[in-house]
């Protein structure tokens, strides 16, 4: 009998193969879903496994080395993550896909995704991050070579940053599990209060760490390791980019927690606190509120519909790694409540894309508007999305964002709790101009028959919409599973209510009080006269009269004023400065081909003399 | 539903003490409206305020005189604002035509195009004259016979008549085509 | 004097026009209407680097209209008035345009086509749209042989109302 | 019995809210007007306007988001004012949390700018970007502001800040929360929408922006919004910075209450004084210039208000 962690992981590998295999379209369609939607069952199953006992294991030996699984309440959480999600982005693929390639590596870095959060040695962790990280980067070669060279060359640095990581503590611990690990780097905290000696030093610490945070921050597109996910999250199918963005980034995340665990009670002990937070912590969080203000300020300033929720998945991000920077139980629980969050509202937001993109194939803004009358299922969901995004109570956004808000400023961390404020006001800044541009405004006439979005992707998109409701307006049933993951009551309340001793929220009053309020004010409106309906041409124009030849619409530089205020800022740029080192190593190689490794054998035999002269000098 | 009619003194003297102004400044009479408005004369007393938008606005002041090129957007801002609304107009030329009585460009009866409800006669008339005027249309409605709104409604096809006659059949879409091609080659140019 | 400096030295340097100072910093000039874009160069080189308008008079007796430029220079702070007579005939009244020299004219040469029914050669605005409602394109009402009046009560229909000879009308 | 009481509770409170909200419309107006030297409207114009917005007898719409945002942005005001306390007559007050609240508040202009939008007005759509880019300009020294409360009380229940200033003293007699506090205030008057940040708004220049197509019952729905608001608004900043009041000297609790209300109501005008002085006499700014101001001195205001109160 296989083990279901097996099952869980293997499935949709297995599904897009035989997707790939089967080139019917229509059974490789059924196939990815029963691929998409075992792993989730299981995982819904193994949720009352997990009540009884703390986690179920499971390992593979294979040519000598032993691969261990894990399943306990942290990586559930973020199983369930990759389920909902995955399932939801496959379901949109169904609409969206072109052919069996895509199938096969959609489903190929669910696997990927599902062996990391499962993972419980280091190299099987590794080997499942490499596996998700090529198959995505094979999704998006096939829509746009560029783009995935840039992400392929970010990600195979971040690769080998966690492949030394792996050697220098394979070297020194001389096991891959998780368990041990971690014991060697306790105990390491521990001789280092005693003042004896420690199996890594100091540097050594560091640079482990330093490789670590490199590796998990290009997955995650930290700034200012983000300069893939733009290019990356628009140039492949936008149905799969609700998993990319969504799932994939997750496990970045999830990395920074493996941090955490393996390394967080040395680190912590080496380098101390500042306020309330461990110093390595801090610097997470301070790149994450970084990440928050330029991925979001990015967004604001794109004029096509995929960068800016690429760009705002950056941002959103940075709540997330400020979340776990803080260090605290309670921030750590705000961030995976956040990391859920974003999972909902972003994989939700990109099948809203996919359905705009794939119902009109138009991506620029200005290509775009007045689509809310057209596609009214789709915009009642973005209407979701953007409360959610936005933070508007009684949403799972908010809910998330608002313990993020409690949990920083309650450590007394000033300046991120500012980066924070900004970052929401900064959302709201982003999520106006998609609103405008898309759904409201001047309609062009070629938009005029544009069909509301196909019965999967509704489907897909109605599980998302339900689940941010859900969790807003019910906040406790996440907070109850994050409090599992350490055990104790951390947030306090009942299914509604979020408590945590400074600080209350009630998602049913929240709710339950906006509909009354709703309420009055319909009662005052309905009494007023009778409304008539006026087309878009019959609006103010200083008296002028239009037709709908006119553009009505701002449809381009929406936030010229921003752009010129921040003129200054704009001015550098993190993927220009790789640009140019790219370029600069290119030059490098050209001068070196030029003038040393020239093809001329005497020059090599002068080298190969000198050399050996330098190692004899040394004295080896 | 609510009987509203009841409640109509209410409003009536609601609508009678918060006049909101869209005004139509295009002629010499733009000028009698800052000591209108400012600490001469103080407008806000009766409480009327300007109010660039005409959807919200109730009372319509076209001051001096009227082109048949303004007349079109004077028409097309009317009908932008909600009822009831009022109009009124200052000065002789939109009364007959004042001194442009001969002039090929200039409309010599407003009242032949919109309805209007006072007309103050001078050239120009001075912010005592308009005071007076806006007293007398306060009046009017409390009233009752400030109706221009409802002559609008109920002569529609005499206004529509007398306008169509001025610019010819299907003036709006012809007047919003005119710069089309114009603005079409700016945009090849780009 | 440095009006008459001004002129000297422009009449030196196009002596093919007459120019004289009317007072205290006007000038004035008379130019062949075909030499028109040649002295307008002169006048900018002497920097007079504004162009204020375009008037246009119409001498319905002597069958001409009379072009005036009118230039203005900030160095001198003096306004020069270029004067040039062209025939009034529709199909005659004909000038090149000079908005290659001064931009501006661009738009005053709308005007006094619009009005006046002169037309500027190599202004690509001309058919351009101008102050004038689409019913009286074409008409140049500002003509002096425009029937004002009986194009008036034609077009707002209120023929009764006044009289024929201006003397005894009713309002 | 407890539902009937809170329901109660709530309409008296809300017709509190909107009263006094259109009173403080009149006193901005008043004001106003005498420092122009002028009479003014009467105290209860607002109430007219609203009552002749809301008698208009024709109504136009541009869809179903231009109605219901506008119901939702009344909706969320009356939410917002559930949570702030009020003396010891509001509902919610025990879930009145400082960030809530804050967002609480900015939500009414997300569903104001959604009709806006929907109308497809070029005005409206200019005048939500520039709403938009003071949101953002505010949000930093806001945040900051926000940030001292939460740090210097250890608490971010409003009430429970209410509470300790009784016995503490105002918030603004020590120095970080008085930094805080002088943020708050700036921000405040681009919350208000007043001079010199009421340039998303610009009646001269884009016809109002945002408001540009309501006319009706949509704008008295508005009016009676921007009343709640201006009463939730001051009464917040009353409430955190300037000590809120909790009278229990009487012994009778309505007497209590009603002094509770006056003490309330004497601060919240002291707060909208400010506001409308400094309304009356400063130009407007542009949207970037707004922007550079509010990052440069009230973040530095804040930002040393919440490093201090973290110290």
């Amino acid at each position: 009998m296989i083990n279901e962690l097996m099952i869980i992981i293997f499935a949709p590998l297995l599904a897009g193969v035989l997707a790939w295999i089967f080139d019917v379209k229509g059974i490789r369609e059924g196939v990815a879903i029963i691929g998409a939607a075992v792993p989730l069952a299981y995982l819904i199953q193994a949720y009352q496994t997990l009540a009884s006992q703390p986690s179920i294991q499971y390992s593979i030996v294979l040519s000598g080395f032993k691969f261990e699984f894990i399943l306990y309440h942290l990586s559930w959480v973020f199983a369930m993550i990759a389920g909902v999600v995955g399932f939801a982005a496959v379901l949109g693929m169904v609409s969206t896909a072109k052919d069996s390639y895509e199938w096969l590596f959609a489903l190929m870095s669910l696997t990927g995704v599902y062996g990391v959060f499962l993972a419980d040695d280091l190299i099987s962790f590794f080997i499942f991050w490499e596996i998700m990280t090529f198959a995505s980067f094979m999704m998006v070669l096939k829509y746009n070579r560029k783009a995935s060279l840039k992400y392929f060359l970010l990600s195979v640095l971040g690769a080998y940053a966690m492949l030394i990581a792996i050697g220098i503590i394979y070297a020194k611990v001389g096991a891959f599990d998780f368990t041990s690990v971690q014991r060697v780097f306790y105990q390491d905290a521990m001789r280092s209060v005693m003042g004896s000696d420690t199996l890594f030093s100091r540097n050594e610490l560091l640079l482990i760490f330093g490789l670590f945070l490199t590796a998990f921050g290009v997955k995650a597109g930290t700034f200012p390791l983000h300069v893939w996910a733009p290019d990356a999250y628009s140039e492949t199918n936008q149905s799969y980019t609700a998993m990319f963005s969504g799932v994939l980034s997750k496990a970045g995340v999830y990395g920074m927690l493996v941090i955490y665990i393996l390394l967080g009670t040395r680190l912590m002990y080496e380098f101390g606190n500042i306020g309330a937070a461990p110093k390595f912590g801090y610097v997470i969080a301070f790149l994450g509120g970084i990440t928050i203000i330029v991925g979001g300020l990015l967004a604001a300033l794109q004029e096509d519909i995929r960068k800016l929720f690429a760009y705002s998945s950056i941002s959103q991000i940075g709540y997330i790694l400020v979340g776990i920077g803080v260090g605290t139980a309670l921030s750590i629980e705000a961030a995976i409540y956040h990391a859920i969050s974003h999972a909902l509202f972003k994989g939700l937001f990109f099948l809203i894309v996919a359905t705009i993109i794939h119902r009109t194939g138009k991506t620029q803004f200005k290509d775009m508007g007045g689509l809310a009358e057209k596609m009214p299922v789709t915009f009642a969901m973005a209407f979701v999305a953007i409360l959610s995004l936005a933070g508007i109570p009684p949403l799972v956004g908010f809910a998330s964002k608002w313990l993020i808000f409690e949990a920083v400023i309650h450590q007394n961390m000033p300046i991120l709790g500012g980066m924070l404020f900004f970052g929401s006001a900064i959302g709201f800044v982003y999520l106006i101009r998609f609103t405008y541009a898309v759904w409201f405004g001047q309609r062009p006439t070629e938009l005029d028959d544009t069909k509301d979005a196909p019965l999967p992707l509704a489907i897909a998109m109605g599980i998302l919409a339900l689940l941010n409701v859900v969790f807003g307006i019910a906040p406790g049933i996440v907070a109850g599973e994050l409090n599992k993951i350490f055990g104790k009551e951390i947030i306090q309340g009942t299914i509604w209510e979020l408590n945590l001793g400074f600080g209350r929220y009630n998602g049913l009053f929240i709710t339950i009080w906006l509909v009354v309020g709703i309420l009055i004010a319909a009662v005052i409106y309905f009494l007023g006269a009778k409304v008539r309906r006026v087309p878009v041409t019959d609006t103010y124009q200083a008296g002028n009269p239009v037709t709908m030849d006119y553009n009505l619409t701002i449809r381009r530089n929406f936030f010229l004023p921003l752009k010129e205020t921040l003129a200054f800022w704009l001015r550098m740029s993190f993927d220009r400065l790789y640009q140019d080192i790219g370029s600069w190593v290119e030059d490098l190689a050209e001068t070196l081909r030029h003038y040393i490794y020239n093809g001329n054998v005497q020059a090599y035999a002068w080298y190969l003399a000198a050399i050996l002269i330098i190692l004899a000098l040394w004295g080896v | 539903m609510v009987d509203w009619r009841l409640f109509e003194p209410l409003f009536e003297f609601a609508r009678r003490k918060s006049l909101w102004i869209v005004a139509f400044c295009t002629g010499c009479g733009g000028i009698e409206m800052p000591p209108l408005m400012t600490s001469r004369y103080d407008l806000e007393r009766f409480g009327m305020m300007p109010n660039p938008a005409p959807r919200m606005a109730d009372l319509f002041l076209i001051t001096g005189y009227v082109t048949p090129k303004t007349l079109k957007r004077i028409i097309i801002t009317y009908e932008l604002q909600p009822d009831p609304k009022y109009v009124m107009a200052h000065g002789s030329c939109p009364l007959n035509g004042g001194v442009y009585w001969d002039a090929y460009n200039a409309i010599k009866h407003l009242d032949k195009y919109i309805p209007v409800d006072v007309i103050i006669a001078g050239c120009m008339p001075r912010p005592e004259a308009v005071m007076d005027g806006i007293n007398k249309i306060m009046e009017m409605i409390e009233k009752g016979t400030a109706d221009g709104w409802k002559r609008y409604k109920e002569n529609y096809e005499y206004y529509r008549k007398n306008q169509d006659e001025l610019f010819g059949e299907g003036w709006r879409e012809k007047e919003a085509r005119r710069w089309i091609p114009w603005l079409m080659d700016r945009k090849k140019e780009e | 004097m440095r009006e008459q400096a001004i002129v000297e030295k422009i009449l030196k340097e196009a002596p093919y026009a007459e120019g004289k100072v009317r007072r205290e910093r006007r000038v004035e000039f008379t130019v062949p209407a075909e030499r028109i874009k040649d002295f307008l160069m002169t006048l900018k080189e002497n920097s007079f680097e504004l162009m204020l308008q375009i008037t246009v008079v119409d001498w319905l007796k002597d069958g001409e209209y009379e072009l005036v430029y009118q230039m203005w220079s900030i160095t001198h702070r003096t306004h020069a008035m270029v004067r040039t007579r062209i025939p009034r005939e529709l199909d005659k009244a004909r000038m090149p345009t000079v908005r290659d020299i001064y931009p501006a004219a661009e738009t005053y040469e709308r005007d006094a086509h619009d009005f006046f029914g002169v037309y500027f050669e190599g202004n690509e605005k001309m058919e351009m749209p101008w102050i004038l409602d689409d019913k009286e394109q074409g008409l140049f009402p500002h003509r002096k042989d425009f029937d004002m009046l009986g194009y008036v009560k034609r077009k707002y229909k209120i023929l009764d109302r006044f009289d024929e000879n201006k003397d005894n009308y009713v309002i | 019995m407890m539902v009937i009481e809170t329901a109660l509770k709530a309409l008296l409170i809300l017709l509190y809210a909107t009263f006094v909200g259109f009173m403080f419309m009149g006193i901005i107006r008043i004001v106003t007007a005498r420092i122009h030297r002028r009479v003014g409207p009467p105290i209860y114009q607002p109430i007219l306007d609203t009552i002749k917005l809301l008698s208009k007898k024709s109504s136009i719409t541009h869809g179903l988001i231009y109605d219901f945002g506008i119901i939702y942005a009344l909706g969320a005001t009356i939410l917002a004012l559930m949570f702030i306390p009020l003396g010891g007559v509001s509902i919610l007050r025990a879930y009145g949390d400082l960030i809530l609240i804050t967002f609480l508040l900015e939500i009414p202009m997300l569903g104001i700018m959604f009709a806006a939008m929907s109308s497809g007005n070029p005005w409206a759509g200019l005048g939500a970007q520039r709403a938009l880019l003071t949101l953002l300009a505010i949000q930093v020294p806001l945040g900051f502001a926000i940030v001292a409360l939460g740090e210097f009380y250890g608490t971010f229940s409003t009430y429970q800040i209410v509470m300790a200033q009784q016995s503490m003293g105002w918030s603004i007699t020590s120095l970080p929360l008085l930094l805080a506090a002088v943020a708050y205030d700036l921000v405040l008057q681009a919350m208000f929408g007043k001079e010199p940040f009421d340039i998303m708004i610009a009646p001269g220049e884009i016809s109002l922006g945002p408001m540009v197509e309501f006319g009706g019952k949509h704008m008295g729905i508005l009016q009676i919004q921007h009343a709640i608001a201006l009463f939730a608004e001051t009464l917040f900043f009353s409430n955190i910075f300037l000590g809120g009041a909790v009278i229990t000297a009487f012994a009778s609790p309505i007497i209590n209450t009603l002094a509770t209300l006056v003490v309330l109501l004497i601060k919240q005008t002291a707060v909208l004084m400010v506001a409308i002085f400094i309304g009356a006499i400063f130009p407007r700014f542009t949207i970037d210039q707004a922007a550079r101001f509010y990052w440069k001195w009230p973040t530095i205001i804040a930002a040393a208000g919440a490093i201090l109160a973290a110290l």
